[in-house]
C-alpha cells in the first residue's frame, strides 16, 4: 500500500520504487525463499498433499490474523482472540444441532458482542487495549468453561450435516475454509484500501489526536475494529469446530501470540498506522511453513522443535526487517 | 498502542483535575488492594493470620521481581515476552552447576538471564525489531532451550544452601520477600535518581528527540533488556529454590502476562515514558490477592477466570488517566 | 560443557520392570481384523511408522511413553519411525498426522491430545487406508473404522482406585482437597468423576472441601495447596490428579508445618519415580500407576493385526498401585 | 458585517494558570481578525475552545447567532469551522494526498475510494500553493514548511465559514507567505471569517482588518488594526509603555560582530545524500553568525541534521576546532561541542511526559550528575538560571512540558542546548512561534553568544531576522550551495534574489 509505507524521499527514482516494492513485500520474499529451500531440502514438501495441508492448517489462523491486523493498524491490540476462537467453536458445535444457520449465527453473535464490549471499553474509557482484551481473554475462557461444565462435556457436530461439510468439504483439493479465508481477505483488503473507514484506521493508528482534530469519528472506528476482530475470531472458531466436528474446549491457547506474530512478520507496525493484509497473509503462511518444515525434519524432540521454531522466527523477522528497511529523513 | 498518541502529545486536552488524575492511577491500585483486604478480613477464615500473609508475600515475590524488570522495559515503550522462558532457563541451568555449590550455580543462572536479555536488547536496539516479536522468538525458543538442557526432566534438588534461600527467614521475614523488597527500592532509586533511569524514561517518551539530544539510546535499551533478563533469571532461581526442584517445563508459564498486568494495573502506561515502581509492586500484590481470594473461596475455574477479568477491569478503570476537558 | 550436577540418582534403569500387562484382551470374534478394517498387509520391518505425541516430552509420563515407542521400534528394526509432537495444540496434532501421512507413513500410533476433534486426521488416514492405533487416551470415534483400537488405561477407573486408596489411608473419615488437572482436559474430567463418585458411594464420612486446579504442574500444586491449607487448616486428605501436584502439595504442607503422609494423607496418580520415592519416604500414602510404556504392547498389537488376528476395541492395561507395602521393591519399575 | 462567531465572557482554567479570564471576542463575516499576545497569553487555548477541543469553564460560545457547545472537533468542523493548528497535526506516515483528503476522499463506483482521482486532485491542489511533491509519498518526507502548506490546503479546501490559523507562517518562506495571503484574501472575498494568530507583526499589518490583543488571558484591546502602530501594538502585548519599547527597538541584533576573525571552528565539506544534499561545504568562524538561506525545501534543515549526524550521509566530513569527527552521530557531535536546535519542536524536541526541568537538562544530564547519580542541586542551578534568562513561563519547573504554550516549549528547548555551552550552535528556526518580546531576547542572546566567541549557524524563514542576525549567509538551493553573501551584500533584496536562484526556483 503506497499510502502506508514510508518511501525514502519526496521524489523517489526508479531504484527507490523498486526498493519500496521489495519493502512492501518483504514477507512475501522471505516466504518464497523459505518455500524454495524447503522444496529443495524435503522431497515431500512440495507435494500437492502437503500444499493442501499447509493451506487448510493456515486458514483458521489467517482469519483470526486478519482481524488482528485491523486492530493493530488502528494502534490497538487484541489478546482475547484465542479464547474467543475457542468459545466460538464450542458455541457453533452446541448450536449445530439446529442446523447450519444457528451454528454460524450463535458464535458470531456472542463473539461479536465480546469484541464490541472490548471496543467500547477501549474507545470510551481510556483503558489500555492490552488490559481490556486481556480481561476479554479471561472472560471468554471462563464463559467457555461455564458452558461446558468446567470443560467436562464436548458438544458434537452431527455427522454429515451441512455445517460439518462446511468445515470438511473440499474443492479441487483445498478445503472450503481455505476459500472462505481467501474471500474474507479479499473483502478486508477492499475495505482497508478503498473505503473511508479503512483509511481512517491508518489515521487513528498514526496519531489519535491528529485523527480527531481532522474530525474523524475515532471512537466509532475503534469499536468497529474490535467488533470485527471478535467476529472473525468467532468465525474461525466456528469453521474449526465444523472441521473437527466437535466443540473442543482446549483450543486457542496462545493463538493470540501466533496471530500477532503473523501480523508483525507481515510488516505491520505494532504502534499502528501502517500495515498490509498481503503481509499478514504471508506471515501466516510463513508460520505454517516453519511448522511444516519442522515436521519434515521429523524425529525432532519437542524441546528442539521449540528451539528451532524460535530460531526460525528470529531469522524470518530479521530478514523481513532488513528487506523492509526504510530510512527516515525526519 | 492507541493510548500512546493520546498521552504523549501536546495537543492532548488536559483537565483541571489533571494533577489528581496524574496521581490517581497509583491510588487506584491501593484502593483496590485495600478493598480486597477488607473483603477477605470479613469473609475469609484465617485470612488475617501471620502465616497467611506470609504465604501471600512469598508467592508474590517472584512476580514482583519479574514485574520490576518488565516495568523498566515498558518504560522504554517496549515489552518483554521472554521472561517466563528465562525463569525456566535459569531453573534448567541451576542443577547442572550445583555441583560447584549454590553460589556458582546461581551465578551461571543469572548469566543465562544476561545472555537472553542481551539478545533481546540487540534485536530491539541494534537490528531495530519491534520488541514484541523480538522477545516472542525467545519466548518460544527459550523454554525449548531450557528443556533441552534439562532434557525435559524435572530434577529434585537437595543443595541445602539453595533451598535455604527459598525457605529461610531473615529477622522474621522470608528471604525471598526481603530480596524482592530490596530490588523494588533499588529500581525505584535507579528510575528516579540516576542518569540511566532518566534517560530510559526520556527514550520511552520520545525516541527521536532523545537521539538528537545525544542520549546513548542503544546502550540504554540493551541495558534495560539485560536488567529485565537478570531479574527474570533471579525470579527463576528463587521459585526453584522454593519448589525444591528444577521444573523447566512448568516454571514461569504465563509469567509474562502476570508481570505486564501487574505493571499496567500499577499505573505505568504501555506507551512508555513513565515508570511507576511502587504501583507495580502493589499491582502484583493485587493480582496475588485476587488469585488467593478466588482459591480460598473454592470457586470453579470458570467463575474464577470471569471474576478475575472483572476485577482487573475495575482496578484499571479507577486507575485510568482521565481524559476530561 | 563443564557442567557438574548434584549426584542425584537419575540413572533410569528401565529393565523389563514395569512392563505393561493387559487385563482385558477380550479378543472375541467382534475384534477388528485386517480385512474388516480394509488395510493392506505389510511387514513393519520395511514400513514407515508414524508416532504422534500429544504433549511436550517435559513430564515423566510423556518422556517414558515416547522413549518406549522409539526403543521398541528400534528393537524391531522398523524401517523408519516419524515422530511429531503437538505441544498440547490440537490443531497441531491434526497437522502433524496429516504431515506424516504426506510423508508416506503406513502405520500410525497416536497419543491423542483430546478425545474429540481428531476427525480430520483420522479421515485423512482412513482415506489412505493407514491403520491408526490410539494409545493412553480413548477417542470418541468408531473403532475399526476411524481407528483400529485403543490401548491404555481407564482414567475413571484410576480415579476410583485412588478414592479407594485414600479411603483406606484415612479409614473413610476426614476433609479432602482435590488438586485438579488442567481445566477442560478429558483426563481431569475422568479422574475427577471416578474419584468423586467412588467417594460418595463408599465413604459417607469423607467430605470434599475444595476442588482447585493445579494444571498438572508442581509449582501450581504447591501454590494452591499453600492457599488451601491456610484457609482450611482442617484438611486431612489430598487427592492429586497427578504426581507432580502431589509433590508440590508435600512441599506446601511441610512449609505450613504440617506432616504430609501422617496428619494429611496424600494419594495421587501416575507412578513416577519421585512419587514412589515419596511413598518410601512416607510423605505420600499411595500412588495409582498410569503406565506409559506403550511401545512393546503397541507394536505387538500391530503385528497381531497384520498377522490377521482380530484386535479388541479396547486393550485395557492393568495399572499397578503403589503403597507403603510395595513401594521400595517396585521403585525400579517406576518411571 | 454581522458576527458569525462570538465568545462571550469565556474563562478556562488549567492547573496553575487561568489561561483565559472572562474573554469576549467577536468574529465577523468577511473579516481577517488578528489575535496577538505574548507566549502563553492564551491564543491557542481560545482557539481550541472555539473548535471544541476544550470546553469553557465559564461563558458561552455563539456561532451563527446561536449558542453552541462543540463536544468534539468533529462538531465544529461540521458547523463549518476549519482550523490550522499551531503544531502541525497531520499523519507523517500517510501519503500527502491522504492527509489532504482523509474523511472526504473522492469516491467512485460502489462508494469505493478513487485513488487515481484523489492523487490527481491532490497534486493539482498543492501546485496552486506552489508545492510540487509526490503526493503518494508519505508526508514525513516533506519539510516542515511544506507540511504546513499541506495543512493549509486541507483546511481551506473544505468550504468553511470560519477559518482559524494559529501561526500558519511560523516556518514559511516569503514566497509561501505570499501564496497564503492570496488565499486569505480570496476567502475574505467569499465572506469567510478568518482568525489569524501570528507573532510576525509585519504580516498582521499586511492582511488583518481588526486585532484583539490578549495579555495573561485577558483582552486588553480590540479594534481596527490600522489605528494602532507597531510600537503601540507591542506595548499592548508586553504591557510596557511605548517609550520603553521604542528604546529597546524591535529586533536586538547589534550591527556587526567584532571581527569574524581566526580559524574556522566548524568546517563542513561535501555533505552529500541522494535527492537531498549535494556536496554542501562551508566554514563557520568563532564569534560569527552564519545564516543558511534558501527556499522551502532547499535542504537547510537537512544540512543542519547532517552536520550533527542525525541524517545519514553518503559522503562528506565535518571538522570541529581542527579535529575531524570520525563517525557522525548526535552524541559524537555534542561531545565535539556542536548543538542543534531542531526545527520540529513536537517530533524532535520535547519529551512530552517529562517536566520542564528534565527537558532542559536532558542533554546535559551526564555533566550534571556524579557517578551516574543525578544531582538535583546542580540541576536546579542550571534550570533556574535559564528559566530566568529566557523568561520561561511555567507554573513550576516540575510542570509537564506538554502543558506549556508553544513559544515557551521553544524556549525550553533553547535552554536545553544552551546549557551545554557548546562551541558551535546550529539554530533551525530558533524564534519559531516566539512572541516579539521573547524574540528580541533570543536574538539578543544569539548576539551575546556570538560576542562571547561562540560560532552560530542560523536558519530562519524570517528574512528580516536572518539578514539582521547573520554576518554571512550561505544560500542553498535544491540541497546545494549556490551563493554566499557577506558584508554589504547581506540585505533582504540580495537574499531574495539569491534564494530565488535567478528565478528558476522549483515550481
Ligand atoms: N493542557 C494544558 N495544561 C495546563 N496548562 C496549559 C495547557 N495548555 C495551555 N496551558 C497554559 O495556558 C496558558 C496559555 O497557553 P496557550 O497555548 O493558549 O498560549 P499561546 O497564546 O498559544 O502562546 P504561544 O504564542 O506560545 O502559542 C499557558 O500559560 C500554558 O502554560
Ligand atoms: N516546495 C517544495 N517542493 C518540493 N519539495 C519540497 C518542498 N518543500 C519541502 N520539500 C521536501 O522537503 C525536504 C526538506 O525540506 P525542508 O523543509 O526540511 O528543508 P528546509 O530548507 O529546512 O525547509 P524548511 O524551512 O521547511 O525547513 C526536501 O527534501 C524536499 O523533498
Ligand atoms: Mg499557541
Ligand atoms: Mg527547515
Amino acid at each position: 500500500m503506497a499510502d502506508t509505507h514510508p518511501a525514502p524521499t519526496a521524489t523517489p527514482g526508479r531504484t527507490e520504487r523498486a526498493a519500496a516494492l521489495v519493502q512492501r513485500h518483504g514477507a512475501l520474499a522471505v516466504l518464497l525463499l523459505g518455500a524454495a529451500v524447503a522444496t529443495g531440502a524435503f522431497p515431500s514438501f512440495g507435494t500437492l498433499d502437503n500444499t493442501h495441508n499447509i493451506a487448510i492448517q493456515s486458514s483458521f489462523l489467517a482469519i483470526v490474523a486478519l482481524g488482528m491486523t485491523f486492530v493493530i493498524i488502528s494502534g490497538g491490540i487484541d489478546l482475547s482472540v484465542g479464547s474467543v476462537f475457542a468459545l466460538g467453536g464450542v458455541l457453533a458445535a452446541y448450536a449445530s444441532r439446529w442446523g447450519l444457520l444457528p451454528a454460524l449465527l450463535l458464535p458470531l453473535a456472542v463473539c461479536g458482542l465480546i469484541g464490541a464490549v472490548n471496543g467500547v471499553l477501549v474507545a470510551r474509557t481510556r483503558m489500555p487495549a492490552f488490559i481490556v482484551t486481556l480481561a476479554g481473554l479471561l472472560g471468554a475462557r471462563g464463559l467457555l468453561l461455564a458452558i461446558t461444565h468446567e470443560g467436562s462435556d464436548t458438544f458434537l457436530v452431527p455427522k454429515g450435516s451441512a455445517f460439518a461439510t462446511l468445515g470438511q468439504g473440499t474443492l479441487v483439493g483445498f478445503g472450503y475454509p481455505v476459500y472462505i479465508a481467501l474471500a474474507v481477505f479479499g473483502l478486508g483488503g477492499l475495505v482497508l484500501r478503498r473505503t473511508r473507514t479503512g483509511q481512517s484506521l491508518f489515521a487513528v493508528g498514526g496519531s489519535e489526536d491528529a485523527a480527531s482534530l481532522m474530525g474523524l469519528p475515532v471512537a466509532r472506528i475503534k469499536i468497529t475494529v474490535y467488533l470485527l476482530s471478535g467476529l472473525l475470531a468467532g468465525l474461525a472458531g466456528a469453521l474449526n469446530a465444523a472441521r473437527l466436528s466437535s466443540g473442543v474446549t482446549i483450543l486457542g491457547v496462545g493463538l493470540e501470540l501466533d496471530a500477532i506474530a503473523a501480523v508483525v512478520i507481515g510488516g505491520t507496525l505494532l504502534v499502528g498506522g501502517a500495515g498490509t493484509l498481503s503481509g499478514t497473509l504471508c506471515g501466516v503462511l510463513l508460520l505454517g511453513v516453519i511448522q511444516n518444515v519442522i515436521n519434515q525434519i521429523g524425529s525432532l524432540n519437542s524441546s528442539y522443535q521449540s528451539v528451532v521454531s524460535g530460531a526460525f522466527l528470529i531469522v524470518v523477522v530479521v530478514a523481513q526487517t532488513y528487506l523492509g528497511r526504510t530510512q527516515r529523513i525526519r | 498502542m492507541t493510548d500512546l498518541a493520546a498521552t504523549t502529545s501536546t495537543a492532548a486536552p488536559v483537565a483541571d483535575r489533571r494533577h489528581i488524575a496524574r496521581y490517581l492511577p497509583g491510588y487506584g491500585v491501593y484502593a483496590a488492594v485495600a478493598a480486597l483486604l477488607a473483603f477477605n478480613a470479613a469473609f475469609t477464615d484465617h485470612f488475617l493470620t501471620v502465616g497467611n500473609l506470609r504465604t501471600q508475600l512469598i508467592q508474590v515475590a517472584p512476580v514482583v521481581i519479574v514485574a520490576l524488570g518488565m516495568a523498566l522495559v515498558i518504560g522504554t515503550e517496549g515489552v518483554d515476552l521472554s521472561v517466563g522462558s528465562v525463569m525456566a532457563l535459569a531453573a534448567a541451568v541451576l542443577p547442572l552447576y550445583l555441583g560447584y555449590g549454590a553460589v556458582p550455580a546461581i551465578a551461571v543462572a543469572l548469566v543465562a538471564g544476561v545472555a537472553v536479555g542481551a539478545v533481546n536488547g540487540a534485536l530491539v536496539a541494534v537490528v531495530g525489531l519491534q520488541p514484541i516479536v523480538a522477545t516472542l522468538a525467545l519466548f518460544v525458543g527459550g523454554r525449548g532451550l531450557a528443556l533441552v538442557l534439562a532434557d525435559g526432566q524435572l530434577k529434585q534438588l537437595h543443595n541445602a544452601a539453595l533451598l535455604a534461600i527459598g525457605s529461610d527467614d531473615v529477622l522474621g521475614v522470608p528471604a525471598v520477600v526481603l530480596i524482592a523488597a530490596a530490588l523494588a527500592v533499588a529500581v525505584g532509586f535507579v528510575v528516579r535518581g540516576t542518569t540511566f533511569g532518566r534517560q530510559l524514561v526520556a527514550i520511552g517518551g520520545n525516541r527521536v528527540a532523545s537521539q538528537l539530544a545525544g542520549l546513548p539510546v542503544r546502550r540504554v535499551l540493551c541495558c534495560t533488556y539485560i536488567a529485565c533478563g537478570v531479574f527474570a533469571a533471579l525470579a527463576g532461581v528463587l521459585a526453584t529454590a522454593r519448589l525444591n526442584a528444577s521444573d523447566p517445563s512448568a516454571l514461569g508459564n504465563l509469567m509474562e502476562l502476570s508481570a505486564i498486568t501487574a505493571v499496567v494495573v500499577g499505573g505505568t502506561p504501555l506507551s512508555g515514558g513513565r515508570v511507576r515502581v511502587l504501583g507495580t509492586v502493589v499491582g502484583a500484590l493485587l493480582m496475588q490477592l485476587v488469585r488467593a481470594t478466588l482459591i480460598k473461596h473454592d470457586l470453579p475455574d470458570s467463575t474464577a477466570q470471569m471474576a478475575q477479568a472483572v476485577i482487573i477491569l475495575v482496578a484499571v478503570y479507577v486507575a485510568r488517566e482521565r481524559k476530561s476537558r | 560443557a563443564c557442567a557438574k550436577s548434584e549426584n542425584s540418582g537419575s540413572a533410569s534403569t528401565n529393565g523389563d520392570a514395569g512392563q505393561q500387562r493387559v487385563v482385558t484382551p477380550n479378543a472375541g470374534a467382534g475384534g477388528c481384523t485386517l480385512s474388516s478394517y480394509g488395510a493392506t498387509k505389510l511387514d513393519l520391518k520395511d514400513a514407515i511408522v508414524g508416532f504422534s505425541q500429544s504433549e511436550k516430552e517435559a513430564n515423566p509420563f510423556r518422556i517414558a511413553e515416547t522413549q518406549s515407542i522409539k526403543d521398541e521400534a528400534a528393537r524391531l528394526g522398523v524401517k523408519k519411525l516419524l515422530t511429531t509432537n503437538a505441544q498440547s495444540q490440537l490443531g497441531k496434532q491434526i497437522s502433524d498426522i496429516q504431515d506424516m501421512l504426506a510423508q508416506g507413513a503406513q502405520f500410525l500410533i497416536v497419543a491423542p491430545l483430546n478425545s474429540d476433534g481428531l476427525q480430520p486426521a483420522l479421515q485423512a488416514a482412513a482415506a489412505k487406508k493407514v491403520p491408526v492405533l490410539t494409545i493412553d487416551r480413548k477417542i470418541n470415534a468408531t473403532a475399526c473404522k476411524d481407528y483400529v483400537a485403543f490401548l491404555g488405561s481407564n482414567f475413571v477407573e484410576q480415579g476410583k482406585r485412588a478414592a479407594d486408596a485414600l479411603i483406606k489411608a484415612t479409614d473413610g473419615k476426614g476433609k479432602v482437597a482435590i488438586l485438579l488437572g488442567a481445566s477442560g482436559n478429558n483426563v481431569t474430567t475422568d479422574r475427577t468423576n471416578g474419584f468423586v463418585n467412588q467417594l460418595k458411594a463408599s465413604a459417607p464420612g469423607m467430605e470434599i472441601v475444595a476442588q482447585q486446579t493445579g494444571d498438572f504442574a508442581r509449582d501450581k500444586g504447591q501454590q494452591v495447596m499453600e492457599q488451601l491449607i491456610q484457609s482450611r487448616p482442617d484438611i486431612t486428605a489430598v487427592y492429586a490428579e497427578n504426581d507432580e501436584m502431589a509433590l508440590g502439595a508435600v512441599t506446601a504442607l511441610k512449609g505450613a508445618g504440617k506432616n504430609p503422609g501422617k496428619d494429611v494423607k496424600i494419594v495421587s496418580i501416575d507412578g513416577t519415580r519421585n512419587a514412589v520415592q515419596g511413598i518410601v519416604d512416607g510423605t505420600i500414602n499411595a500412588v495409582i500407576e498410569s503406565n506409559p510404556r506403550f511401545g512393546p504392547l503397541a507394536f505387538s498389537t500391530a503385528q497381531q493385526f497384520y498377522s490377521g488376528s482380530p484386535i479388541p476395541e479396547n486393550v485395557i492395561i492393568s495399572d499397578r498401585a503403589y503403597d507403603s507395602t510395595n513401594a521400595k521393591d517396585s521403585l525400579a519399575g517406576a518411571y | 458585517m454581522s458576527p458569525i462567531a462570538e465568545l462571550v465572557g469565556v474563562s478556562k482554567r488549567f492547573p496553575g494558570v487561568l489561561a483565559l479570564d472572562n474573554v469576549s471576542i467577536t468574529l465577523a463575516r468577511g473579516e481577517v481578525h488578528a489575535l496577538v499576545g505574548e507566549n502563553g497569553a492564551g491564543k491557542s487555548t481560545l482557539i481550541k475552545l472555539l473548535t471544541g477541543v476544550y470546553t469553557p469553564d465559564a461563558g458561552e460560545i455563539r456561532y451563527a447567532g446561536r449558542p453552541v457547545s462543540f463536544r468534539r472537533p468533529l462538531d465544529a468542523q461540521a458547523a463549518g469551522i476549519s482550523t490550522i493548528y499551531q503544531e502541525v497535526n497531520l499523519l507523517p506516515r500517510m501519503s500527502v494526498a491522504s492527509n489532504l483528503y482523509l474523511g472526504r476522499e473522492p469516491r467512485g463506483r460502489f462508494g469505493l475510494i478513487d485513488h487515481r482521482r484523489m492523487y490527481a486532485d491532490a497534486a493539482a491542489l498543492l501546485s496552486q500553493y506552489g508545492i510540487d511533491v509526490d503526493v503518494r509519498a508519505p508526508l514525513q518526507s516533506l519539510g516542515l514548511g511544506a507540511q504546513q502548506m499541506v495543512a493549509l490546503a486541507r483546511a481551506v479546501s473544505v468550504d468553511a465559514r470560519v477559518v482559524i490559523m494559529d501561526e500558519p507562517t511560523s516556518s514559511l518562506e516569503p514566497r509561501e507567505v505570499d501564496t497564503l495571503f492570496r488565499v486569505v484574501r480570496d476567502l475574505r472575498g467569499q465572506g469567510v471569517a478568518i482568525m489569524y494568530v501570528s507573532h510576525r507583526l509585519d504580516e498582521l499589518y499586511r492582511i488583518c482588518d481588526r486585532v484583539t490583543v490578549l495579555r495573561d488571558g485577558r483582552v486588553v484591546h480590540t479594534g481596527p488594526l490600522a489605528e494602532l502602530d507597531r510600537l503601540r501594538l507591542v506595548s499592548l502585548m508586553l504591557g510596557r509603555d511605548v517609550a520603553e519599547v521604542r528604546r529597546h527597538g524591535l529586533t536586538r541584533f547589534s550591527e556587526s560582530h567584532t571581527a569574524a576573525a581566526g580559524e574556522p571552528v566548524l568546517r563542513v565539506r561535501d555533505l552529500t545524500r541522494r535527492h537531498v544534499l549535494s556536496g554542501v561545504s562551508f566554514d563557520v568562524r568563532p564569534g560569527e553568525v552564519t545564516g543558511l538561506g534558501g527556499l522551502l525545501g532547499s535542504g537547510r534543515s537537512e544540512t543542519a541534521k547532517a552536520i550533527v549526524g542525525a541524517l545519514p550521509v553518503e559522503r562528506g566530513e565535518v571538522t570541529v576546532a581542527g579535529r575531524r569527527l570520525r563517525r557522525l552521530s548526535p552524541a559524537a557531535a555534542i561531545r565535539a561541542g556542536i548543538s542543534l536546535l531542531p526545527e520540529d519542536r513536537k517530533a524532535e524536541g520535547i519529551i512530552p511526559e517529562l517536566s520542564v526541568r528534565e527537558n532542559i537538562v536532558l542533554a546535559a544530564m551526564p555533566r550534571l550528575s556524579r557517578v551516574g547519580v543525578v544531582s538535583r542541586a546542580q540541576q536546579d542551578r542550571v534550570v533556574d538560571l535559564f528559566m530566568k534568562r529566557l523568561r520561561i513561563k511555567a507554573a513550576s519547573p516540575d510542570q509537564k512540558v506538554s502543558e506549556l504554550s508553544g513559544g515557551n516549549q521553544q524556549k525550553v528547548l533553547l535552554a536545553r542546548w544552551l546549557c551545554l555551552n557548546p562551541k558551535v550552535l546550529l539554530l533551525d528556526e530558533p524564534t519559531r512561534g516566539i512572541d516579539v518580546g521573547a524574540k528580541a531576547e533570543v536574538q539578543q542572546l544569539i548576539d551575546d553568544l556570538a560576542q562571547e566567541g561562540l560560532a552560530v549557524v542560523l536558519i530562519s524563514s524570517d528574512l528580516e531576522e536572518l539578514v539582521e542576525g547573520a554576518d554571512r549567509i550561505v544560500v542553498l538551493h535544491a540541497g546545494a550551495v549556490v551563493d554566499e553573501l557577506a558584508g554589504d551584500d547581506v540585505s533582504e533584496s540580495h537574499l531574495m534574489a539569491a534564494v530565488a536562484h535567478d528565478g528558476e526556483a522549483p515550481e
